[in-house]
């Protein structure tokens, strides 16, 4: 019994899992690839730092060159460096920061990631929940003023770009109305500390940044299950349920739970997107989390930096991806437990 | 089916949705948890702080200083050097040092003050002095980097006297002196117990508060990514001798970039800025806050470096002093000084010395620059006629589109002119100066690339024109400036990097001898003389055309704290927080409210101070045997 | 034939409305420039100036004129978008028709590529690659993401097709001895006109939000204006948190105007040609 | 004559696209009564499946009752359907009164839910109060009274073969042994040895009088002769013909049920030896039907008449026809 409810179940992750392996090899492989394959000195933002710190005399600057280039120094035979690159980056070893030197990439990236995480994870699953349930609705109520209206406002808000969002409500909501704070995740002089008064401090920074995700994330959520709603309206066992008798809450429930289902993996999907624009979000918010890492270390070419977020990013991505998929599997049986036997 | 249908794995339908909301759930408490792990601690007080902006730009790195980069305030708060320089007033201040004394023409000793230890207590010895100069050679860099080249030896001689010898066999009293007086002193005891600990050295980080042992009157206090704060040492040693810095905490926030950090500032977030400020003057002229550049009205800005026009000088027909000639007139300096940069810079003048510092008014040849340049100051005036007439004379005809083509046909164009995309102010000038030598019959325009890749041609030589910065005001000025600019011995050859200097490719031996001339004479009479000779040539060559001098950024907001030196006090030079060399300002500044007071030992000796006049060394060398 | 197609179209209103939208705004972009022929690089205004009759749109930090901005960055943003969209589309409809018509050991490693093109975050793919790449113009951006956009349309169109070709007048075709291009140009191609067409839709809002957000993080172009880069020195500037709002909004706009028209056409034109979803 | 459990008066029902109707069904009497199986035959699109919605006033945009009257009789009261609410019809009427085994059973069971689960949430919908324990039991005599494996309740639709998965939708259907049951379609999907199984199954709802009387609506004729007494034939949302099944397949009246008859392929011995035959040309755009009877393009027989008005359902023998040739 056991075998027979768990084999296409486990099956399906594990060609999942490799699958995501495999692309996450071949992301690490672009990161390797693609500063090699472009010329240039990777160390000029770094020495022209140490230039315009004022007191840089030429002695200073030469000798800094030839250590940096020293340590940073590619000397080895190409594939010994992949071999050197890979197997670095699957122990967590992204290499050294230039625009921090000497902290290691990762030191840099650990302590942002959580203010990503909470700013990402919440808002795209809220955007998700509400956006899923408003296309819902619109499709169940297809044609009606609730359609037209919930239909016209995703398109709009869908193709709302994330940070304009996030400047129109710092515009109005801060600078005109000085109801919330502009910028940053805390207020200034203050320390992070696990209290109450700094976690309502930053609940009251995290607003803007959370809703100028959560608006622009929800119209495509809410046209993509209009339409499957749609869709789904004139399945047979809408139809046959109906005729049955069941409630119209009830056939909405059954439509509402079968058409989310794809919207989960679409899910997955978006991670990549929405992170991207959670990053530009935090840039526009000066939100302290990883986009304002990854802008700084694009402004100074910190290359090192850049590919370790990018490497830490497509991971956690990647993560996330299997994760929703676990979930999926999860919850809808015919995953679980495979469409085999019979059909 | 079987009978036994088990009813534990069956998931009931209508649960598994809010099964998957609960694991959401746990998710995001996971993620409370983790984030409340980011490190606690209480928030300081803000009157008792000076929050600074345009000194950090990332997340802080080390406070040692034999890594590569250490953090800002680790140079100007936490180790002192032997002596402090300012360029304005060209005197050193003694830091742990006290006195000097010049044994003959190639020793001089220095003595550390008795008082002067480490926050833990130890002396801070000659012994140190000498680990430090040591380490560094050892290293590759750290404090004093690059000494070698120019002291023999670094020796303590007592307890409490340090010795330098010049090395003879090319001295150069600029950096030796620079080098000896100047560098941060390390704790010896520290480093020595890491190595012993098998430490590496350079991969200290030194950002544990508790652990620092520093010479300054500041310690590290709090540092994550977008905070560095210092805390007062109440007991510092030098109390007795300098008395207390008036802030007990010193804070830089990270902020993204320039202009959300000027944006803190305007709003009194912080008080002590190193940022170009766009239109700064609007800030007390139009929206009257309490904030003051070093000038009231133009340049606003003290200089601090010039930026140079580099015209390649592997190009065959660039290198025709007529059309570098012309060039130099057609830049139009006022105009780009006015729209592309706030007016925060003067035109520099053509002789390479930044003549707005009085004590480096003696080494420029006015009498030779006026002849040259036929103006009243020396400087060049915009006139597109004159750079028409010189290149017209010169034998260059214009074309049909109007560019101009050599003698033998070859056309004056097109070149491009550089400089890093997003640096819009020298983006600008590179349009006007475009345009101008367009005008002119150059066929220049202007291309933006990236910062690396502008980089890689500025350093390997090439490129047509571009726009970038020299060395800037300091002891050694202007010889700094024409050795950076000039001695090809600083370079490579064309088309391999290099980041010391002489981007052009200028190669003059005669050039290198009167600088290494200047470098090792101790009379001001020759040494004028030799500067008059280099400008001569300067004048005859322009291998780079000083353009404008860049401004020293810095600005403060005194809604919290007064008492800022600036033109009408100028009681220390350089004040931005970023330079390492301005210790001596937060002793001088107060809070509102307090009547701020210059420190009495701001003075020079003779009137009861500390400071001791750059001159009075070079006599004293002179005087030695 | 077309014409009879698309006649259903100018029925509705929304696709009438949003249609005129788009037009007015290819017309600001393209007709804009010429009839207000200020030079968007120069430097030559005033600095932070709002609105006045001489400057429509005012000015930037460093005194350039927002509406010569504008105009401009609207013709680069479309242009873009267009060359975003054509990069994609030429990319997908090679792909997916030979992975489908093919079948086999080439359906299988082309749709694995085309997996995990999809799976790579493909934002923060072209942040990485536009990072390295140091002169970045507006064909460049495009054909960055356009290189990167393809695989949901190649997938779509390899499904699209696969329904297609098991219909019957493929299989004659197929016994009638049509070799495979001209089994794709005759037969399947037109199948999949519509959906191509609104997906090259969706390409050049692509196209046109990718740039916006890649020039906001310093990667757009490096040359010349475009709606991102205006947007970018806004946020450089600080010009929302100092109230400068005549910098940043029309940007906006016009990329919300242009993008959310051109999703409307598309759903429009979903709801004439495919009525399941037509309002009823 | 046994006493009607369904009659349907002059009902005309109308898809209203774009301001124009489409006449799906287009003034249509019928009577269904207890113990009755009727057979309702026609092309694709001749409005079997308006028919069916009718008949349960399943009406939902596009589809418009224009006009005509739905009576259901139950226990001696007369239920005149098309005057309840659908939240009526769908508490009091659907599932108890009437039920319907759909045309595609394949995906007529919520395929994400246990069929135990869909059976609980039809059953909260009737009932106010449920004990779960005693439903699950009845529901599961009734699976097995249907010929399936009680323990199928406990596993997802899409893990039973097609053949179960049919007859799992006839059981649920019936769960509450409603007197009326359209059977639309119910065997296209299967294969041949199935198909029997499943007729096999409908016959015996009646024969315990599970439901009382049962519509059978198919396009094919051989299938419905296996379980219909009565024959209704259908032709562009009219009824063309109603007669017993046996008069019908000895001497078809209408010439379009001729055609439908000689049509089938299934080698009954006696359309057999008449070689094979199709209808000519295309059933008709309703939204524009033809003047006077709706199949004169295509009719052989065709009189002058017949484009000029519309033919009535006449008795012929005992028989109804609507045809001039009668």
């Amino acid at each position: 019994m056991k075998s027979y409810a768990l084999k296409p179940f486990l099956k399906y992750i594990s060609r999942k899992f490799i699958f995501l392996l495999v692309t996450y090899f071949i992301a690490i492989t672009i990161v390797f690839i693609l500063p090699r394959a472009i010329p240039g000195n990777p160390l000029s933002t770094l020495l022209r730092q140490i230039f315009q710190q004022g007191q840089a005399n030429p002695e200073l600057i030469r000798s800094v060159h030839k250590t940096l280039m020293e340590e940073f120094g590619l000397g080895k035979p190409w594939y010994e460096q992949y071999i050197d690159f890979v197997t670095r980056a699957f122990r967590g070893d992204f290499g050294t920061s230039i625009s921090s030197y000497p902290k290691k990439t990762l030191e840099l990236i650990i302590p942002v990631m959580p203010w990503t995480l909470m700013l990402l994870i919440p808002s795209i699953i809220t955007a998700w929940i509400i956006g899923n349930t408003l296309g819902a609705i619109a499709g169940y109520k297809r044609g009606s003023f609730t359609d037209r209206f919930t239909l016209n406002f995703s398109l709009i808000v869908s193709q709302i770009p994330y940070y304009w969002l996030g400047m129109l409500l710092i515009f109005t909501l801060s600078v005109k109305l000085h109801i919330f704070p502009g910028q940053g995740g805390y207020s200034q002089g203050t320390i992070p500390t696990f209290t109450l008064k700094f976690i309502l401090d930053m609940l009251y920074h995290y607003i803007l940044p959370f809703l100028s995700i959560v608006i622009s994330a929800l119209g495509g959520w809410a046209i993509g299950t209009r339409v499957l709603v749609i869709y789904e309206l004139d399945a047979d066992y809408v139809n046959f349920g109906e005729l049955l008798g069941l409630k119209e809450k009830t056939v909405f429930r059954y439509i509402f739970r079968n058409s989310i289902l794809p919207q989960v993996t679409g899910l997955a999907l978006s991670l990549g997107g929405a992170l991207g624009g959670a990053l530009i979000t935090e840039i526009i918010f000066n939100y302290p989390g990883t986009g304002y890492l990854l802008f700084r270390a694009l402004s100074t070419l910190d290359y090192p930096l850049i590919q370790g977020i990018f490497i830490i990013l497509i991971g956690s991505i990647y993560l996330a991806n299997f994760f929703v998929d676990f979930l999926y599997a999860l919850i809808d049986p015919r995953i679980r437990l495979g469409q085999s036997e019979g059909s | 089916m079987r009978s036994s249908f088990p009813e534990k794995i069956i998931i009931s339908g209508g649960a598994s949705m809010s099964k998957v909301l609960s694991i959401l759930l746990v998710c995001l408490m996971i993620l409370g948890v983790s984030f409340s792990t980011v490190s606690a601690q209480i928030s300081i007080p803000r009157e008792d702080t000076v929050y600074c902006i345009g000194a950090i730009w990332g997340p802080p790195t080390t406070w040692n200083p034999y890594a590569p980069q250490a953090t800002w305030g680790t140079d100007p708060f936490l180790f002192m050097p032997l002596f402090y320089y300012s360029n304005a007033k060209d005197a050193w201040l003694p830091g742990v040092g006290e006195t000097y004394k010049v044994v003959n023409k190639t020793t001089l000793q220095v003595k550390i003050r008795d008082l002067a230890k480490w926050s833990d207590g130890k002396p801070i010895t000659a012994e140190d002095v000498e680990f430090t100069f040591n380490t560094t050679k050892k290293f590759g860099f750290g404090p004093g980097a690059g000494w070698y080249d120019y002291i023999a030896s670094v020796k303590a001689i007592s307890d409490k006297v340090v010795e330098f010898k010049i090395r003879t066999d090319k001295p150069n009293y600029f950096s030796f002196m620079g080098y000896s007086l100047g560098t941060r002193v390390m704790p010896k005891h520290v480093y020595e117990d890491l190595e012993k600990k098998g430490q590496n050295i350079r991969d200290w980080a030194n950002n544990d508060p508790a652990k620092q042992v520093v010479s300054g009157p500041y310690k590290l206090f709090f540092q994550d990514p977008n905070n560095v704060i210092y805390e007062r040492l109440d007991n510092w040693w030098g109390k007795d001798v300098f008395g207390l810095p008036k802030p007990k905490y010193i804070a830089h926030i990270v902020y993204k970039d320039n202009a959300s950090a000027n944006l803190a500032f305007e709003k009194g977030d912080a008080d002590w800025a190193g940022t170009f400020i766009p239109e700064v003057y609007a800030l007390w002229e139009k929206k009257g806050l309490p904030i003051r550049t070093w000038f009231k009205s133009k340049p606003y800005y003290m200089p601090d470096g010039i930026g140079f026009l580099y015209i390649s000088y592997q190009n065959p027909i660039l290198k025709d002093p007529n059309i570098r000639k012309a060039i130099a007139y057609a830049i139009p300096y006022a105009d780009m000084l006015e729209k592309a940069y706030f007016n925060y810079g003067s035109q520099a003048h053509p002789s390479m010395v930044i003549d707005l510092f009085d004590v480096y008014k003696q080494w420029i040849d006015y009498t030779w620059a006026r002849t040259t340049w036929k103006s009243e100051d020396g400087r060049i005036k915009t006139n597109l006629d004159t750079a028409n007439k010189i290149l017209d004379t010169a034998g260059y005809k214009r074309g049909r589109d109007g560019i101009r083509v050599t003698k033998d046909g070859k056309r004056l164009g097109p070149y491009t002119i550089s400089v890093p995309y997003g640096w819009t102010d020298w983006m600008m000038m590179c349009e006007m100066i475009a345009k101008n030598l367009q005008t002119i019959g150059i066929d220049v325009k202007t291309e933006f690339p990236d910062y690396s890749v502008w980089a890689d041609r500025m350093t390997k030589g090439t490129f047509d024109f571009i726009i970038s910065w020299s060395a800037g005001p300091g002891y050694d000025h202007p010889w700094n400036v024409y050795r950076f600019v000039l001695d090809h011995r600083l370079s490579k050859p064309f088309g391999e990097e290099t980041w010391a200097g002489d981007w052009v490719r200028y190669n003059n031996p005669e050039v290198a001898t009167i600088l290494d001339k200047v470098a090792s004479t101790l009379s001001p009479v020759e040494k004028k003389s030799l500067y008059s000779r280099l400008q001569r040539i300067v004048y005859r060559d322009l291998p780079a055309i000083p353009v404008f001098y860049a401004a020293h950024w810095y600005t403060f907001n005194e809604t919290r704290w007064v008492g800022w030196p600036r033109e009408e006090n100028p009681w220390w030079y350089p004040p931005s927080p970023w330079s390492a060399n301005n210790f001596p300002v937060l002793f001088g500044i107060a809070k509102k409210g307090e009547t701020p007071k210059v420190p009495t030992w701001l003075a020079t000796r003779d009137k009861g101070g500390y400071l001791i006049p750059t001159s009075q060394i070079w006599n004293d060398f002179m005087r030695a045997k | 034939m077309w014409l009879a197609m698309f006649k259903p179209l100018f029925k509705s209103k929304k696709f009438l409305i949003s249609i005129l939208i788009f037009i007015f705004i290819v017309l600001l972009g393209l007709v804009g420039p010429i009839l207000y022929p200020v030079d968007p690089t120069s430097y030559a205004g005033p600095f932070e100036r709002p609105p006045s009759r001489e400057f429509p749109l005012g000015t930037d930090t460093y005194g350039g004129d927002l509406l010569a901005k504008v105009l401009n960055g609207t013709k680069t943003s479309l242009y873009i978008g267009f060359l975003t969209a054509v990069i994609s589309m030429s990319i997908g409809i090679i792909i997916g028709p030979i992975s489908a018509i093919k079948g086999g050991v080439v359906d299988e490693i082309l749709m694995s590529f085309t997996n995990i093109v999809l799976t790579i975050p493909n934002i923060l793919l072209a942040i990485l690659i536009a990072t390295y790449l140091k002169v970045r113009s507006a064909e460049v951006i495009a054909f960055l993401l356009g290189a990167l956009g393809w695989p949901w349309f190649a997938r779509a169109v390899r499904s699209q097709l696969l329904s297609l070709i098991n219909r019957e007048y493929v299989k004659l075709s197929r016994m009638a001895g049509y070799n495979d291009l001209r089994l794709a140009f005759e037969d399947l191609i037109p199948g999949i006109a519509t959906y191509a067409f609104m997906s090259f839709i969706l390409f050049i809002n692509g196209g046109i939000l990718g740039e916006a957000g890649l020039s906001l993080i310093g990667l757009g172009p490096t040359k010349g204006v475009s709606l991102g880069l205006v947007l970018q020195w806004a946020v450089l500037m600080e010009a929302v948190r100092r109230g400068i709002w005549w910098w940043f909004v029309p940007p906006g706009v016009i990329i919300v105007a242009l993008t959310s028209s051109l999703l409307m056409i598309t759903t429009a034109m979903d709801e004439v040609f495919n009525p399941r979803l037509r309002e009823k | 004559m046994n006493r009607p459990v369904l009659q349907i008066e002059n009902a005309r029902a109308y898809y209203i696209v774009e301001n124009n109707y489409v006449r799906a069904i287009d003034d249509i009497s019928i009577v269904i009564r207890e113990g009755e199986v009727v057979g309702i035959v026609g092309e694709s699109g001749s409005g079997k499946t308006t028919l069916s919605n009718v008949m349960l006033m399943n009406i939902k945009r596009p589809l418009s009752l224009i006009d005509g009257k739905v009576k259901l009789y139950s226990n001696g009261n007369v239920i005149e359907l098309n005057k309840l609410s659908r939240e009526e019809l769908q508490k009091n009427i659907w599932g108890k009164e009437t039920s319907i085994i759909p045309q595609s059973a394949m995906n007529a069971l919520m395929p994400t839910k246990k069929i135990k689960d869909s059976i609980l949430d039809v059953m909260k919908t009737h009932f106010e109060e449920i004990h779960e324990k005693e439903i699950i039991e009845k529901v599961q005599a009734r699976f097995e009274e249907v010929g399936i494996s009680k323990d199928v309740i406990f596993r997802y639709p899409f893990e039973l073969s097609g053949g179960m998965k049919q007859r799992a939708v006839i059981a649920i259907a019936t769960l509450l042994n409603p007197r009326f049951l359209i059977a639309d379609e119910p065997t296209s999907a299967l294969d041949v040895s199935t198909q029997k199984m499943v007729l096999k199954t409908i016959q015996d709802l009646r024969e315990k009088e599970i439901v009382k009387s049962i519509a059978f609506i198919t396009h094919d004729i051989a299938t419905v002769r296996q379980i219909a007494e009565t024959l209704v034939v259908m032709y562009a949302g009219k009824i063309v013909e109603i007669s017993s099944i046996e008069d019908i397949i000895k001497e078809p009246l209408h010439p379009y049920t001729r055609g439908l008859l000689f049509s089938v392929v299934t080698p009954e011995p006696e359309v057999k030896k008449r070689g094979i035959y199709y209808i000519p040309g295309t059933p008709p755009n309703l939204m524009y039907p033809p003047p006077g009877c709706r199949f004169h393009p295509r009719c052989e027989y065709k009189l002058d008449i017949c484009d000029k008005e519309e033919p009535k359902l006449k008795d012929v023998n005992g028989r109804k026809v609507a045809c001039f040739l009668y």
